[in-house]
């Protein structure tokens, strides 16, 4: 290396007084967990998809119904079994109001004398499927947000009491977790349901009442790592009481992961609903939810495939959209996965 | 002997016409396709083995102790009794030689036993249906068609079924190994053809003894004297089959050598199934029914079951109830549109019952079908409909009525219910309906509690009789559940029962004037549809019999011809 | 001597969800055989990423080398296929991690991941390279090393596993031996265990060493040449006399300042004001001046070259710079510098001693 | 070590004792029952009949007498098969119900592993993004429609495989094993997904490449078995998801399973068929979860079997 070196200007060696906070400023903008993750979140270009998919779909499933003139129970049997017909993409051949009945493609729009358009067409009883797609993605996510809900408030206090008091509570109720955990619950279930009034109540509880084990195991664990780190230590030796570490310590730790879980238990309950509907005993008529439409359209399969097509793709979108939102929440959520 | 020859008339009338259907709903010009194969190619092939399926498993091949479709229709292909419904639906001797010998008054009956044997060999004995018919009404075994189909009908039945005497004094006796007397509690009618139902198939003593409570719990623990036998049965599994019974007397009519059944409970799958090859007929509901409608293979039978709502004017025996006025259950009954049900939801070919003796089951002397007396009560109106709902509630004093609608929670049953409640809260306003959907058993249960409004309720026929139907609602019978209580019906039902025994005009005109006054006066049920069995039969399947009461299907005289 | 190891130019950046993390930015030292070269430096100072880089660890996705050469007797390794990079990991060039508690495979036993790059690198039967893994294992000071390499991570201690790390490294008797904080994770006592057998097995096997560390003891103890690194840069390098005792660049000091001493009584500690540069949008001119109370105008403008100290000695400073104004190191410095041959403050006379 | 199986086993037969009883009550409190629903019975033959299924004793004997003949492994006679043992018919059915469940779960786990693995080590890429879609479709896609499409394509339209019934062999399990594989496949791919990502990452990982271990080593001899141990634990969950799978996808494919029987027996009200095959099913997932609990014990050097589950 050569010692040579340009000429520079005097003033360039004045010596300048720097503000070592000066130095702190630059730095990135101080973020609080939350805000951090929503900007992790923000990158992850399919979580964010998939919650402006959610977003739409849960407003669309609250508006949807009203959106033309037909309830989800007004039957019209003479109008019943049309495909879906959408006037603007009756071109491209799809959503035509065409089906295929003995082998031939038939208008059955014109052939029943149909004058107006129903844009998912109709069901055996001549109902419109687009209100009742939508109704029943209300009520499936009704059911679902419901079961979900008491999941998370059952399994939190249930986990968070047995991990924070520790000893011989923790003892006892580990006990009867790990007693609960060998029943099968979809035998529970089905039982549940055949001794309750058949409706939305019984399929929520049947569903809550054994979703909560494995919440309540997750946050048992987080709050047995936690609750011995030294942030909470220093707070009880400040005299903190109980409730105030859990609420202003504990909890706040371990919401990332009640929120992830949460994000995998919507689906899985929405999933159950419909299951229920299959061996019947899910929802009782007229209502609709996205599991009872499955299950009516499925037998159609051959025949108007469209029956089936439509709600299962809602139900896939909702599922797709709820599990990739779930695993951009624990990429943004989960402080291991910091770089 | 003179009714005998009655029930021949009538069944020969009846039978053709549901023949007819049963060949491929000759009513409709479609079907045009399978009468030209059937012309063409009638000639058995070599193998003779047909390919079927059921929609239950055969809860038991007992017979004292079978109570459904499936296990009739497998017994009264494996077994026969004195008589057997022939391809006509006719029943016609078949154990029993001949027409038996009948007393001045119609009540003992002496049948002279052909030549038959077990399939083990051993001769059928007239003991074996004395043995059989004995342990039906023991209370001991249990049965609960014993009592049902015995009662009124064969000596002390009722008193045997009810602990009073003993099973032994049961009016059935073999004189001799050849001769079977049976003295009857009064003279029915209709008696030759109950012969031909399962419960009066006979049972082999010995074996059913030797085998105690194995006996008939699989294929190898039963005996058999139809024309075919059962094997590779486990007792609950889903598959069995039958082969042809070397050892039965009418062999040589027995076409098939093999029938091979299994259990398929979704539509969907017996339907793929009998596309692809695998199965030779597949039943088919509303769903399938609407999109096979042109299928050239398409066959038709109308049944002779009828669907109507039961009315219940007292619920849970209590207290009256908005359903006890007549002028409420009138307006029920007239306020749904049958013709779209049956059209658009059911869609399966069944009619719109505006009665409760179902058409093309029951004929007079004069092969009158007993529909033509009545005709048709209580038709869809909405107008009148209304008009009666409107007297109603002016009676009662309110505006309105909340009912529970009980039905099944099958899928066909569930879009009924729906389109039911939809109709009758259009056409009745301030009505409105609760749905309750409930598994057949569980509906069963709310009707023995009576804990309903409106249930929606079938009911088969057991003998050929308008009897099976109006006996129903009587206020003592055990089907009643509704408390339908009409003096004059049960004196009308009476007498068609005793007075008239034996004066069919006046009796076939109380059966009638009954009908009348349940459905139409009273409207204590509202009449909904009369049933038709809708399947996809390949065409070579011949001469499979569908019988219209007792068991579904007789597969004796059923060949193959033209698949090869 | 001869060098092993050059490291020219060398620029690299991350691409993360916030951006573009310029975690390198023009890094040049070498490595000469059978040396031991210390690189210190903050937390995030790219110490590891370096290192990292020669071993081309780093993870394939979000790294993008955007300048220089890593050369390896003269190959550029940056220049390798991922198989021909994979003979000379284990081989040529191994690694011990930071901490033995995590790094050791959980599932596997000990003998089997020591004899892993035996198999791997030497053409020699299963009985072989087992006896191999005994020996090394001895080597390491593991006593019953016949018994202990059936036994699986979790029946070791902390200081057991890193000896077992330190005989996976030195398997294939590598010619570089990459220490990144090798006992930061350990207790005092065991790191100092740890240290004399690195020390001793150098001897033995001739490697030569990187060894990464924050702790300027550790530094003093093991290496012969030190290069300082802050903010993706080497700001300083030269032997670990010159670096300890005629210090140039202002966060050399401030690190030999911070560091807790015996012979300099000072009761109070030093701490360097302000937080490392965010390497996201890494500061015009000197990383450290925002940091630094000798800052020059310059400073903020300018990235400042290597000035030449001696021949082992550059620091990239301005204050090297012929017209920069003389500055006053902090006392502590300068009391270091006193006993310095060569530097202005040498009070002794030259070629005595200081000892 | 046995210390801990016989504790296990105390739980073991706790939690069946409580099932037990649970179901028991469940069902009293049911409405209905298939014998006060044959209204043609006479209550004199009523009352043999509930004398023969015990159902005239008070509730208090009946219940002691229930668990005292499941002991003897006795669950009563069936009402639909007018008096079929139940024991008798769950051994008849089971049969081909492990068959399917074994056949979905090794096939589904296989190729869930071979998804997830190949997400994970392609992490970010159209690969990863294939199989992760793949495997949310996988729990999305209800299996009875599933199962319905397989038939309709594969059966009906491609003549590929028997349509239903189980009566051509191994041929036959295809399309139900298939329409069952789904769920586990699914859950499986996820999991060794997160797991194997999470192990990639971790320093011995990249202690392995360290000593020159190929990327191909490194899947498998590193990463393979760390991600694969903790699958172990969702095994026992994933067995009772096929429970639920076999529910339907027996009655689609018309298979002589237990699922299939259960479903029939609930429209039914057969209790005590009810009640054998919630018996039999609990028994089956308390077994396999205790298992799964002492296998990951021997597969994972780290857990030793002494102290609690983790």
């Amino acid at each position: 290396m050569t010692q040579q070196y340009d000429k520079l200007p005097p003033e360039a060696f004045k010596l300048v007084k720097v503000n070592s906070t000066h130095a702190e400023q630059i730095a990135r903008p101080s973020l609080n967990f939350w805000q951090d993750a929503w900007l992790r979140l923000r990158k992850n270009k399919a979580a964010v998809i998939s919650m402006i998919v959610l977003i739409f779909i849960v407003i669309i499933a609250l508006v949807g119904p009203h959106l033309n003139s037909y309830g989800y129970n007004d039957q019209n049997v003479s109008k019943a079994n049309l495909p879906p017909k959408i006037s603007w993409l009756a071109p491209l051949g799809i959503a035509d109001g065409y089906a295929e009945v003995a082998g031939k493609k038939v208008d059955v729009y014109a052939q029943k004398n149909v004058k107006e358009n129903y844009w998912f067409g109709t069901d055996s009883l001549g109902r419109d499927l687009f209100t009742r797609v939508w109704k029943g993605s209300q009520i499936s996510l009704l059911i679902a947000f419901v079961a979900a809900l008491v999941d998370v408030i059952i399994g939190v206090a249930y986990g968070g009491i047995s991990g924070y008091y520790g000893g011989k509570v923790d003892d006892i109720m580990q006990r009867i977790i790990e007693i609960l955990a060998g029943i099968p619950n979809l035998i529970i279930v089905i039982l549940m349901l055949m001794v309750m009034e058949p409706g939305i109540t019984a399929i929520i509880i049947a569903i809550a009442l054994t979703g909560w084990i494995g919440m309540s195991r997750i946050v048992r664990g987080q709050v047995l790592k936690f609750k011995n780190q030294e942030f909470v230590l220093a707070s009880r030796t400040l005299g903190a009481s109980n409730s105030r570490i859990i609420f202003k310590h504990l909890l706040p730790n371990i919401m990332a992961i009640i929120v992830i879980n949460t994000m995998f238990t919507v689906p899985t309950a929405i999933f159950f609903e419909a299951f229920l509907s299959f061996i019947g005993l899910g929802l009782q008529a007229p209502n609709a939810s996205l599991g009872t439409l499955i299950n009516d359209g499925y037998k159609m399969l051959q025949f108007q495939p469209y029956m089936l097509g439509i709600p299962a793709a809602v139900l896939s979108i909702l599922m797709i959209a709820f599990n990739l939102l779930g695993d951009g929440l624990r990429d943004a959520l989960d402080p291991k996965m910091k770089d | 002997m003179k009714k005998s020859k009655l029930v021949w008339l009538l069944s020969l009338v009846l039978v053709l016409s549901v023949f007819l259907a049963a060949c491929g709903g000759k009513d409709k010009d479609e079907t045009k396709g399978t009468d030209n194969n059937t012309e063409k190619t009638n000639k058995p092939d070599a193998k003779q083995e047909l390919n079927l399926m059921e929609t239950a498993e055969i809860p038991t091949a007992d017979s004292a102790l079978v109570t459904d479709t499936v296990g009739f229709t497998v017994l009264n292909n494996v077994n026969e009794g004195l008589y057997r419904l022939n391809k006509d639906n006719v029943a016609e001797p078949a154990i029993a030689e001949g027409e038996p010998k009948v007393n001045e008054d119609g009540t003992v009956y002496t049948f002279t036993l052909r030549d038959a044997k077990w399939s083990d060999g051993s001769a059928v004995t007239a003991n074996d249906f004395e043995f059989a018919w004995k342990r039906a009404i023991d209370p001991k075994t249990g049965s609960e068609y014993g009592p049902y189909m015995m009662n009124g009908v064969i000596k002390n039945a009722e008193k045997i079924a009810t602990g009073k005497a003993k099973p032994d004094t049961l009016g059935v006796k073999a004189v001799d190994d050849k001769t079977l007397e049976v003295t009857l509690e009064k003279p029915v009618p209709y008696f030759l053809s109950l012969m031909a139902f399962g419960t009066f198939l006979p049972q082999k003593e010995e074996f059913v003894k030797e085998k105690g409570k194995q006996y008939a719990k699989n294929s190898d623990n039963i005996l058999y004297n139809g024309p075919f036998v059962l094997t590779d049965w486990d007792g609950t599994g889903l598959t069995w089959k039958y082969k042809k019974n070397e050892n039965y007397w009418d062999k040589d009519n027995v076409k098939l050598d093999t029938i091979n059944v299994d259990v398929v409970k979704e539509t969907g799958t017996g339907v793929n199934l009998y596309n692809s090859g695998e199965k030779d007929r597949a039943g088919l509901n509303g769903e399938f029914a609407a999109q096979y409608a042109n299928d050239k293979n398409l066959v038709k039978t109308e049944e002779a079951s009828v669907f109507y709502l039961k009315l219940n004017q007292k619920r849970g025996g209590k207290t009256d109830t908005p359903l006890a006025n007549v002028n409420i259950r009138k307006a029920i009954a007239q306020a749904f549109n049958k013709e779209e049900l049956t059209k658009n939801v059911l869609a399966n070919g069944s009619e719109p019952a505006n009665y409760l003796v179902p058409k093309n089951f029951t004929f007079d002397e004069n092969n009158k079908d007993f529909r033509d007396v009545n005709g048709d009560m209580n038709k869809f109106d909405a107008t009148a409909a209304k008009e009666s709902w409107e007297k109603g509630l002016k009676e009662l004093g309110v505006k309105k009525v909340e009912l529970e609608f009980l039905g099944d929670d099958g899928d066909l049953s569930k879009k009924m219910d729906e389109y039911m409640k939809n109709q009758l809260e259009k056409n009745l306003p301030g009505l409105s309906i609760k749905l309750k959907e409930v598994p057949f058993q569980n509906r069963i249960e709310l009707d023995t509690k009576q804990d309903y409004d409106i249930q929606f309720a079938g009911w088969g026929p057991d003998y050929q009789d308008p009897l099976t139907f109006i006996s129903l609602w009587t206020s003592d019978s055990a089907q009643n559940k509704m408390s339908y209580a009409s003096k004059e019906y049960d004196k009308l039902v009476k007498d068609a029962n005793i007075t008239y025994a034996n004066e069919p005009a006046k009796r076939w005109q109380a059966l009638a004037d009954a009908e009348k006054l349940v459905v139409e006066t009273d409207a204590a049920i509202a009449p909904v549809y009369q049933r038709t069995r809708i399947a996809l039969q390949q065409p070579y399947v011949k001469d499979l019999v569908i019988h219209n009461f007792g068991a579904d299907y007789s597969y004796k005289w059923a060949y193959i011809a033209g698949k090869e | 001597m001869e060098k092993i190891l050059e490291v020219k130019d060398l620029e690299l950046s991350f691409h993360t969800f916030a951006g573009e993390v310029k975690a390198i930015r023009g890094v040049n030292f070498d490595l000469e055989k059978g040396e031991t070269l210390a690189i210190v430096g903050e937390s995030g100072s790219g110490k590891s990423v370096t290192t990292k880089a020669i071993m081309r660890l780093l993870s394939e996705n979000n790294t993008e080398y955007k300048n220089g050469q890593i050369l390896f007797n003269g190959k550029d390794i940056l220049k390798l296929s991922e198989k021909e990079m994979q003979k000379i990991r284990g081989k040529d060039i191994s690694m011990i991690f930071q901490d033995p508690m995590t790094s050791l495979n959980p599932t596997m036993t000990i003998g089997k991941q020591i004899m892993e790059p035996i198999l791997k690198h030497q053409n020699v039967s299963k009985d072989e390279a087992k006896k191999k893994a005994i020996e090394l294992l001895q080597l390491v000071g593991m006593p019953k090393p016949e018994l202990r390499i059936k036994q699986y991570p979790h029946q070791f201690s902390g200081g057991q596993r890193q000896r077992i790390v330190i005989a996976i490294a030195l398997a294939c008797n590598p010619h570089i031996l990459i220490a990144d904080e090798p006992t930061t994770a350990l207790d005092v006592t065991i790191q100092a265990q740890i240290l004399e057998l690195m020390k001793s097995l150098q001897k033995k096997i001739n490697t030569s060493i990187i060894f990464i560390t924050h702790d300027l003891g550790v530094v003093a103890n093991v290496a012969d040449r030190v290069a300082v690194m802050y903010g993706g840069k080497i700001v300083e390098i030269g032997t670990v006399d010159e670096i300890f005792y005629n210090p140039q660049h202002p966060y050399t000091w401030g690190l030999l300042s911070s560091m807790p001493s015996l012979d300099i009584k000072d009761e109070k500690l030093y701490a360097i004001p302000g937080t490392p540069p965010d390497l996201l949008s890494p500061p015009k001119g000197d990383a450290f001046a925002l940091r630094s109370e000798y800052a020059m105008q310059i400073d903020l403008e300018e990235n400042p070259p290597f000035f030449k100290v001696s021949d082992t000695h550059y620091a990239a400073t301005w204050l090297l710079h012929p017209d920069a104004p003389q500055v006053e190191p902090p006392a502590t410095i300068v009391e270091r510098m006193k006993q310095f041959p060569g530097s202005r403050y040498y009070t002794g006379t030259i070629g005595g001693t200081n000892k | 070590m046995a210390k801990y199986v016989t504790k296990r086993i105390i739980y073991m037969i706790i939690t069946l004792f409580l099932i037990a009883s649970f179901t028991f009550f469940l069902m009293k409190m049911l409405p209905g029952s298939p014998i006060s629903s044959a209204p043609k019975l006479t209550p004199e033959q009523l009352a043999v009949v509930e004398a023969k299924y015990g159902l005239d004793k008070p509730l208090p004997e009946q219940y002691l007498q229930y668990l005292g003949n499941m002991v003897k492994l006795d669950f009563g006679v069936s009402f639909q098969f007018k008096g079929a043992d139940v024991t008798q018919l769950i051994i008849n059915r089971a049969g081909p119900s492990f068959q399917l469940g074994i056949q979905a779960l090794v096939l589904g786990t296989l190729i869930g592993i071979i998804l997830g693995m190949i997400a994970a080590l392609k992490q970010n890429t159209v690969w990863d993004y294939g199989s992760t879609l793949i495997a949310i479709f996988g729990l999305s896609i209800p299996s009875f429609v599933f199962a319905t499409l397989l038939q309709y394509w594969v059966g009906v339209k491609w003549e590929l495989l028997p349509v239903a019934l189980w009566k051509n062999g191994f041929s036959s399990s295809i399309m139900p094993t298939i329409a069952l594989a789904i769920g586990p496949l699914a859950t499986a791919a996820r999991f060794v997904r997160t797991e194997m990502v999470e192990v990639l990452s971790s320093d011995y990982i990249l202690l392995a490449k360290a000593k020159g271990a190929s990327r191909f080593e490194i899947a498998f001899k590193h990463a393979f078995r760390n991600a694969l141990i903790p699958l172990i634990t969702v095994m026992g969950p994933l067995a009772a998801g096929l429970v639920t799978g076999s529910l339907v996808v027996e009655q689609i494919f018309a298979i002589p399973g237990i699922g299939e029987q259960f479903v029939k027996s609930i429209n039914m009200n057969d209790f005590p068929i009810i009640m054998g095959t919630t018996m039999f099913y609990s028994f089956l997932l308390i077994v396999i979860i205790f298992i799964v609990d002492i296998l990951y014990g021997i597969i994972d050097p780290r857990i030793r079997l002494a102290g609690g589950t983790k």
